[in-house]
């Protein structure tokens, strides 16, 4: 590149090595003033460390930062935020408990206060972007959509000129991601400069000015938007072809594996979270729920896994009414599940792996030998796992907390398929998982899934929705809207069901979520 | 992989605890001009045979009270309300026990399940509390401390009978009375026969907890709530038993000295087991072994220091300086080894991921 | 933004739910005077709400308040603070030696600076070691009972009046009367009238002979509540508690904010012992916290970790102890008299929302209670003495699903893992 | 040797003391030395016969809330160190001494409010050294009666239990004796819990208050260390307004503000037990004959229990009438209920 203008913010030679990992190395990255420059990676590729080098959370071992042309040394955030830089982090960084405005002024009070003078310009900046936030308001009160404009109203308001946005779209829908990219554009003309993080190769074709490519922590090129397609920038970050998910022939049978009826569930106040939720999984069958994220996914899987009560309807598992069932003995007929937080549901961190094995299986051998746990089973079982899901680990006897968050992921996949499930119920079975082992779960999927195992599959990976269902159900506001042949289907269609057919207003997610 | 250092750590973690204490309590001495000397010369004399026996008699009552407070901590659960628990089931017993319902050790042996139902219940309180209304069990079993005290006092006065000063609940039968156990040859004092109950105790939650169902599912809801509740557990359920476990072990506790000492509940019992048991299950990081280690270094301190007074002229009460500064740094230890624990495993696997790597790399070409 | 959502106005600016919530405690107030009232009148039990009673109650509220906003100052940063009983003796210890030697107020400064010790060791471990909060608390309140009691025996053996356990008698802080109101309220107070004496009782208590000391109390409570809510130092360290890495990647200096928070909370208990030791007793005393520390802890959970609501609990539980303790029997027989309407209240509500097992609950407990009243003139010592605790624990069951801990009150933070 | 200042002096008696006579060891109840009441007294007691008696001593402490097994082990400590009398303070060492004595037939043990576990046989080498605190409480009963303007007067007792219900017994029996009308409000400050009863000044304060606004003024204590609030509570009720002691002479011992307010104290003089029982012991030994053992009850006719003048707030009328009561109980014609 050769610039004219100095650069918005020059990163050279930058390392960061964690304990057993090199999460940065030697990376390069040159960001012109007044332009958004993206950055794209595969998961672990490196972006959020680079980032929170950049906004001063983490120190580098090596290399320097420039802001404009000077060379800075960013101890702590507060020297990053003096720079005029601002940065949205990749998970929500808002405290539940407090109102708009005082997540908004927090660190940042000698501007405005924090009183009304902060409120009048909240309410500016408010206005001006259209993002129609109430300072008064608890976060904890808000829609995912509304929390990341709180977020970006966060960083407006410390007046911020660089601004990280690290993954800000991957739970917006369509519609919103475009009220984004409006906002973004005019903060782009307005001389902002901006870092733009996304795994949606299209988004990013669409905004950014310039590309960096990072892959295992080092910087690989850096590209213009017209001059690749998003395939390309694929196999810059993979270095090989991407594999892609495909159903082979039909394996639905007749036999009625899950069948959910009139399905209400609600929360403590009484509001529905789910209302005539009908649904019918046979075996061989995988059915796919489409859906934004809070919709209902989560009540639904735990209504049927057992860990939330319905207030009416029924949930019936091959010829058993289990709608009375606890979650363990739900599980002990044969229910696998994969939760959507692996570390919170699906793991006990500071536990061996071994022991590992046996939660969820605490009924069942090999694990268990009637009331007594069978040490011996548990360890040569998750040895088993560990050999046949390539989970990277020194042994079994390693604690869940020291493996990468794949590993972790392919150890759980691992340990639900066991035992010859006749359910799967699997909330984003991929998510955080590399190429290799991705490929790898979609085909034990699919393998389990030809011996007649019935799957509830829900992701938000469209891709991995089309390629793997026999069908595709969309939820919506607690309601199972629509339903999809993913033969036919395109992500664009189903894009829009998601979000309630297109034309209509975009729900606002409060009032599904509370 | 590396596990002799590892032990090693996991060993040093404690001793280096019990030096940090040591000499935070010199500096304490020397601060106020007591001898330092002095005070190590009693606290290291070797003790007498009676003395030992005094100490395990001690860490017996100890051990038991630690276990209580560790059934609920594994889980946890903060039962701070051992103390209550331990005192309201132990009136039930020597009142029940006083009665001579039942002939010989078969009084003996329903008294203790008296008391273990007494304790459990007293502790189901709280457990209800915190499942139905949301209480959170620390404070409640404080409370309840409280109350248990006001309940029993009013009780004894009720049921209890008058002997010279003290209010006593009616002495129990000779016949149902536990023997001592000749520890030491030669030695007239003996240790408590209940004291088995200790070693059972201990056993059954070694057993319970790591090779039973219901213990690993107690230990993963100390773990992880959220896993656990995914795993099928019944967090709720789990609430309960954890607490009415605790109270049964709370319950043990008195019956030691009430069928081998006393043989009645009075004004003269021992109060403030249930807190020194806190201290001890944390100092034995919940783990029936170590329990029985922090048991012991707390009997022994408490009996050691019995002399101070006697032979050095020093208060006693620097001993509980001594107890505190031990629990606070074995947990600092702890977590300063825990860390670097994490950090070899963490470089462990990093290796073994690298290995990987290279291996597929020289595949490749 | 091209889709513009209607979000719901669902939050009154907080001026108005500021003047609600004073609306609610004139009416909870209100309430309570009129029970009182009554109570005194049906049960002919005239200490339930006279001057010296609303008084010692007020006397014993306050170190139970001050180790409460102790509690409060904690974990509203995230720290929960079981140590406060261990602070709190720190500071009668710290009070009892620094009064005796250079008085009144070096002595007040001697126990903040005790409590501080505890709360700086508290703040090591669980801050810079990130030891469990609880674990840490333990073991202070065991290293802060055994470093009194060895402690007071070199400071106050050999002093006249003062022993091994005991120190000698101390000065005690001014106290004053605050003109007219105190004299007019104390004459209504005596007169006997139903609600009008139970008014003038309240102020009377209030007004007359107000120790300095209760005076800086209040002032801490509302400093705090002002700091706290009202100044962006208040922000700052409540997001600490609510949510640490999102403060962290906001330029706010985590540690450093909890470390004071810590700290504070160790002054705040130390001034609590104080207390206890200046103006509710005469000097220190081996043991004479009593729990009181945990009880401040209680109030704070009660009032929702809100000043107000701490200061609330705080009364409830000094009222109950001063009732028990001053014509316990009368006066505890009375409140059984309140607490079977309250119980018959609470049934008829539960009715209402449709919970018919706690209306039946409630409905057995309150016939109980009234026979129980109707039954007896007092009531035995044994059960006087459970009162505060009884009505503590009553009160938590029945409110403590509406309440709402910091959010990460009691975790664990490390710098650098935000993001 | 004086028995009222230098109980709190930190020159214990027993560092300095190494005569040839005696070598006792006493064991004190929790608070040791200082508690300016029971214990002080015990040990102005011990002071006095070992300087009397040319002898040495050990004096050791209990811990709070202990158990009957470290009890015994201070004991069994005291006698392996070659006492040859040792005085338990307080029954809480009942059972304990039982437990010890047999296995040393050469020493002799003396207990203070002791008495032996039921069942338990009466040992030729312990005594129960007991006072008739009802008599003393009688006495003072009567001088709160002649005193109070308001005809209603206080009681306030530590620990709801039989050894202090007998001051109370006795107190109420000495008002009413006097005038049967006046009315005597009487709380407890604990049920159970020593710590709450008998180390609250706290809760004697807020207890005492209570009494003073409901019209008495005249309040007796039996709260050991929480008595220092009946004290305050008396002082801030105001002139007029009594306190009386107990167990030592508590004017003596009370700060400047106090001392008028302490109208008199009910004596128990734990000094004279350990001095008689000592005094006995040392004779027995001399002269060969039987040490006291069994019960050894002091009371208003050995001066076991009694009154204190200092102050002078008791008028010689007072005083005059106070002793003929007296002498109506020693010699039989009052009895004086009591709670044992
Ligand atoms: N705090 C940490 N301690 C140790 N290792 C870490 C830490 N944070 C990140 N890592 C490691 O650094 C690597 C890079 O992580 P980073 O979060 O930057 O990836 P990313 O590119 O943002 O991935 P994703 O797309 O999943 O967000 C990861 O593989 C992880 O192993
Ligand atoms: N807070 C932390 N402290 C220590 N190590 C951490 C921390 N967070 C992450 N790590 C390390 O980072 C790695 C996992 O990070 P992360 O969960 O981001 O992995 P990932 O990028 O999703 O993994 P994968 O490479 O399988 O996609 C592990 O090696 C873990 O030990
Ligand atoms: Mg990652
Ligand atoms: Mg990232």
């Amino acid at each position: 590149m050769s610039d004219t203008a100095t650069a918005a913010v020059r990163l050279q030679g930058i390392v960061k090595r964690f304990p057993g990992v090199v999460a940065n190395h030697d990376v390069e990255v040159t960001v012109r003033p007044g332009t958004v420059h993206a950055l794209v990676g595969e998961n672990g590729a490196g972006k959020s460390t680079l980032m929170k080098i950049l906004y001063g959370v983490q120190k580098p071992d090596e290399g320097s930062i420039e802001i404009d042309g000077q060379t800075v040394v960013l101890a702590t955030p507060a020297d990053a935020i003096a720079r005029g830089i601002g940065m949205v982090f990749q998970h929500f960084q808002l405290a539940d408990n407090l109102s708009v405005l005082e997540n908004v002024v927090l660190g940042a009070e000698k501007r405005h206060g924090i009183g009304d003078a902060a409120r009048r310009e909240i309410h500016r900046i408010s206005a001006e972007y259209g993002f129609d936030l109430d300072p008064d308001e608890l976060v904890e009160t808000l829609g995912v959509g509304a929390r990341q404009r709180v977020e970006i109203l966060k960083v407006l308001y410390r007046g911020a000129r660089i601004i990280i946005l690290d993954e800000p779209t991957a739970v917006l829908v369509p519609q919103e991601v475009e009220a984004l990219f409006a906002n973004l554009r005019e903060l782009k003309r307005e001389g902002h400069t901006l870092i733009f993080i996304s795994h949606k190769l299209d988004e990013v074709l669409a905004i950014a000015d310039e590309i960096t490519v990072l892959r295992r922590g080092a910087t690989v090129a850096t590209v213009r938007p017209a001059d690749v397609t998003s395939h390309d920038l694929a196999e810059l970050m993979v270095g090989s072809e991407l594999p892609s998910p495909s159903t082979e022939e039909s394996t639905v049978t007749d036999r009625v594996v899950l069948e959910v009826r009139d399905l209400r569930v609600e929360d403590k106040v009484g509001r529905a979270l789910l209302s005539d939720v009908t649904l019918r999984i046979r075996a061989g069958e995988v059915v796919g729920i489409a859906g934004v994220e809070g919709n209902g996914q989560t009540e639904l899987v735990e209504a049927v896994v057992g860990i939330r009560r319905p207030s009416t309807g029924t949930v019936q598992m091959l010829d058993a009414d289990v709608t009375a069932w606890g979650t363990r003995r739900r599980r002990a007929a044969g229910v696998g599940y994969i939760p959507e937080d692996r570390q919170r549901h699906g793991l006990l961190l500071d536990a061996p792996l071994w022991e590992n094995r046996v939660l969820g299986h605490q009924t069942r051998a090999p694990s268990m030998h009637g009331y007594w746990i069978d040490r011996h089973g548990a360890v040569a079982d998750s040895k088993r796992i560990v050999a046949e899901y390539d989970v990277r680990t020194p042994g079994v006897n390693t604690t869940a907390r020291a493996l990468s968050g794949g590993n972790q992921q392919k150890f759980i996949v691992g340990r639900e398929m066991s035992g010859d499930p006749v359910l799967l119920v699997a909330s984003h079975p991929t998510r955080g998982v590399d190429v290799g082992a991705q490929a790898a779960i979609w085909d034990q999927i699919r393998e389990a899934r030809r011996r007649g195992l019935a799957v509830l599959l829900v992701s938000a990976d469209l891709d991995e929705l089309i390629g793997l269902s026999d069908s595709i159900r969309v939820i919506l506001r607690g309601r199972l809207v629509g339903t999809f042949d993913p033969h036919t289907v395109t992500p664009q269609e189903l894009g829009s069901a998601k979000t309630g057919a297109g034309d209509e207003a975009v729900v606002d997610e409060a009032t599904v979520r509370r | 992989m590396n596990l002799l250092p590892r032990v090693g750590v996991g060993l040093a973690a404690p001793l280096l605890a019990i030096v940090v204490a040591g000499l935070v309590t010199s500096l304490v001495l020397i601060g106020v001009g007591d001898s330092v000397a002095e005070f190590w010369g009693v606290m290291f004399t070797v003790p007498s045979a009676r003395l030992t026996v005094g100490i395990v008699n001690g860490a017996s009552i100890l051990y038991l009270s630690g276990l209580a407070a560790a059934v609920a901590f594994r889980m946890n659960l903060f039962n701070i309300g051992v103390e209550g628990q331990y005192r309201v089931a132990t009136f039930a017993a020597a009142y029940f026990a006083g009665q001579a319902l039942l002939p010989g050790y078969l009084n003996t042996v329903v008294t203790i399940c008296v008391a273990m139902v007494v304790g459990a219940a007293w502790a189901g309180i709280a457990a209800i509390l915190r499942v139905t209304r949301g209480v959170s069990e620390v404070i409640s079993t404080i409370m309840l401390n409280a109350i248990a005290g006001g309940l029993v006092a009013y009780l004894l006065r009720e049921l209890g009978d008058q002997q010279g000063q003290i209010r006593r609940t009616t002495t129990i039968p000779e016949s149902s009375w536990v023997g001592g156990i000749p520890l030491i040859p030669g030695e007239s004092s003996r240790v408590y026969g209940l004291a088995v109950l200790a070693v059972v105790a201990g056993i059954a939650f070694a057993v319970i907890l790591n090779r039973t169902r219901f213990g690993f599912d107690l230990r993963a809801t100390g773990r992880s709530e959220t896993a656990a509740v995914a795993s099928g557990v019944n967090v709720k359920r789990m609430v309960v038993s954890a607490m009415l476990l605790s109270g049964a072990v709370a319950g043990l506790i008195g019956m030691l000295d009430l069928f081998g000492n006393s043989h009645a509940y009075g004004s003269t019992i021992q109060v403030g087991v249930g807190f020194t048991g806190i201290a001890v299950a944390l100092l034995g990081r919940n783990n029936p072994v170590g329990i029985a280690l922090g048991a012991l270094v707390f009997a022994f301190l408490s009996a050691q220091s019995n002399a101070l007074g006697i032979e050095a002229g020093i208060s006693p009460e620097i001993v509980a300086v001594t107890q505190g500064v031990i629990v606070l740094s074995v947990v600092i230890a702890y977590e300063v080894v825990r860390r670097y624990q994490v950090r070899i495993e963490q470089r462990d696997v990093a290796r073994a991921l690298e290995r990987d790597r290279a291996r597929e790399a020289g595949a490749l070409s | 933004m091209s889709t513009v959502v209607a979000a719901p106005q669902s939050t009154a600016p907080p001026a108005s739910g500021r003047r609600r919530t004073r609306l609610w405690v004139s009416v909870w107030l209100l309430v309570g005077l009129l029970a009182l009232a009554t109570a005194r009148v049906v049960a002919d039990a005239d200490d339930i709400d006279s001057t010296g009673t609303l008084r010692a109650g007020l006397v014993l509220a306050m170190p139970i308040a001050l180790a409460g906003l102790g509690g409060l100052w904690s974990e509203r940063a995230g720290v929960v603070n079981i140590g406060l009983e261990g602070m709190m003796i720190l500071g009668t210890l710290g009070a009892g030696y620094y009064t005796y030697h250079f008085g009144v107020w070096v002595g007040l400064l001697g126990a903040i600076a005790f409590g501080a010790i505890g709360g700086v060791l508290h703040a090591v471990a669980t801050i810079v070691f990130g030891v469990d909060h609880i674990v840490s608390g333990v073991a202070i309140n065991i290293i802060a009972a055994g470093a009194a009691a060895f402690l007071a025996e070199v400071f106050f053996s050999g002093l006249e009046g003062g022993g091994p356990t005991q120190s000698p008698s101390l000065p005690e802080p001014p106290s004053f009367d605050v003109p007219v109101l105190a004299e007019a309220s104390s004459d209504l107070a005596e007169k006997g009238w139903f609600l009008l004496s139970d008014a003038g009782s309240v102020v009377a208590a209030l007004t007359n002979n107000m120790s300095v000391f209760t005076l800086l109390a209040f002032a801490a409570l509302a400093g705090s509540g002002w700091l706290l809510w009202r100044t962006a130092f208040g922000l700052r360290l409540r997001s600490c508690g609510e949510s640490p890495s999102s403060a962290e990647t906001l330029g706010v200096n985590v540690y450093r904010y909890k470390f004071l928070a810590v700290t504070v909370s160790g002054m705040l208990a130390g001034f609590a012992g104080c207390y206890l030791a200046v103006v509710a007793s005469s000097g220190y005393a081996n043991g004479q916290t009593n729990g009181r520390g945990f009880i401040g802890l209680a109030a704070m959970i009660f009032g929702n970790w809100r000043p107000g609501g701490l200061l609330a609990g705080s009364l409830l539980f000094g009222y109950t102890d001063a009732a028990r303790l001053r014509s316990g029997g009368e006066s505890v027989h009375a409140l059984l008299l309140i607490l079977a309407v309250g119980l018959l209240l609470l049934a008829v509500w539960q009715v209402r929302r449709g919970h018919r097992t706690s209306a039946i609950v409630a409905i057995v407990a309150a016939v109980v209670v009234a026979v129980w009243f109707a039954l007896t003139d007092a009531i035995p010592g044994d059960f006087t003495q459970m009162t505060p605790y009884v009505t503590t624990l009553l009160v938590l069951s029945l409110a403590s699903q509406r309440l709402r801990m910091p959010a990460a009150d009691g975790l664990r933070y490390r710098r650098g893992e935000a993001g | 040797a004086g028995n009222d200042e230098g109980s709190s002096s930190t020159d214990d008696i027993c560092e300095s003391a190494d005569g040839d006579g005696p070598k006792i060891g006493l064991a004190f109840d929790v608070g040791g030395i200082g508690d300016q009441s029971f214990n002080d007294s015990a040990y102005a007691g011990l002071e006095q016969v070992v300087t009397d008696l040319d002898g040495s001593c050990t004096d050791v402490e209990a811990a709070d809330g202990e158990d009957d097994a470290a009890r015994e082990e201070r004991l069994r400590q005291l006698a392996d160190a070659d006492h040859t009398i040792i005085i338990a303070v307080g029954f809480i060492y009942g059972a304990a001494v039982y437990n010890v004595a047999p296995d040393y037939p050469d020493i002799n043990f003396g207990i203070i409010d002791g008495a032996p576990p039921e069942g338990v046989d009466l040992l030729t080498n312990v005594a129960n050294i007991g006072f008739a605190a009802n008599q003393g409480s009688f006495l003072v009963g009567a001088a709160a009666a002649l005193t109070t303007q308001s005809d209603n007067v206080g009681f306030v007792g530590g620990l709801n239990i039989p050894l202090i219900q007998d001051f109370e017994m006795g107190f109420e029996a000495g008002v009413k004796e006097i005038n049967p009308d006046i009315e005597i409000q009487s709380e407890y400050l604990s049920q159970d819990d020593a710590a709450e009863g008998f180390e609250s000044p706290t809760n004697g304060e807020t207890a005492a208050t209570g009494m003073f606004d409901n019209g008495a003024d005249v309040v007796f204590h039996a709260a050991g260390k929480s008595g220092l609030g009946v004290f305050d509570a008396a002082v801030a009720a105001g002139e007029g307004m009594w306190a009386i002691g107990v167990d030592s002479d508590q004017y003596l011992t009370a700060s400047a503000e106090q001392k008028p307010h302490i109208l008199t104290s009910m004596l128990k003089r734990v000094d004279t037990g350990v001095i008689e029982y000592v005094t006995g012991v040392a004779d027995a030994v001399e002269a060969g004959g039987e040490a006291p053992n069994g019960f050894v009850t002091y009371d208003l006719s050995s001066d076991g229990v009694g009154y204190a003048t200092s102050g002078d707030f008791l008028s010689q009328e007072i005083i005059d009438q106070l002793e003929d009561l007296k002498q109506q109980i020693i010699d039989g014609e009052i009895k004086v209920p009591t709670a044992f």
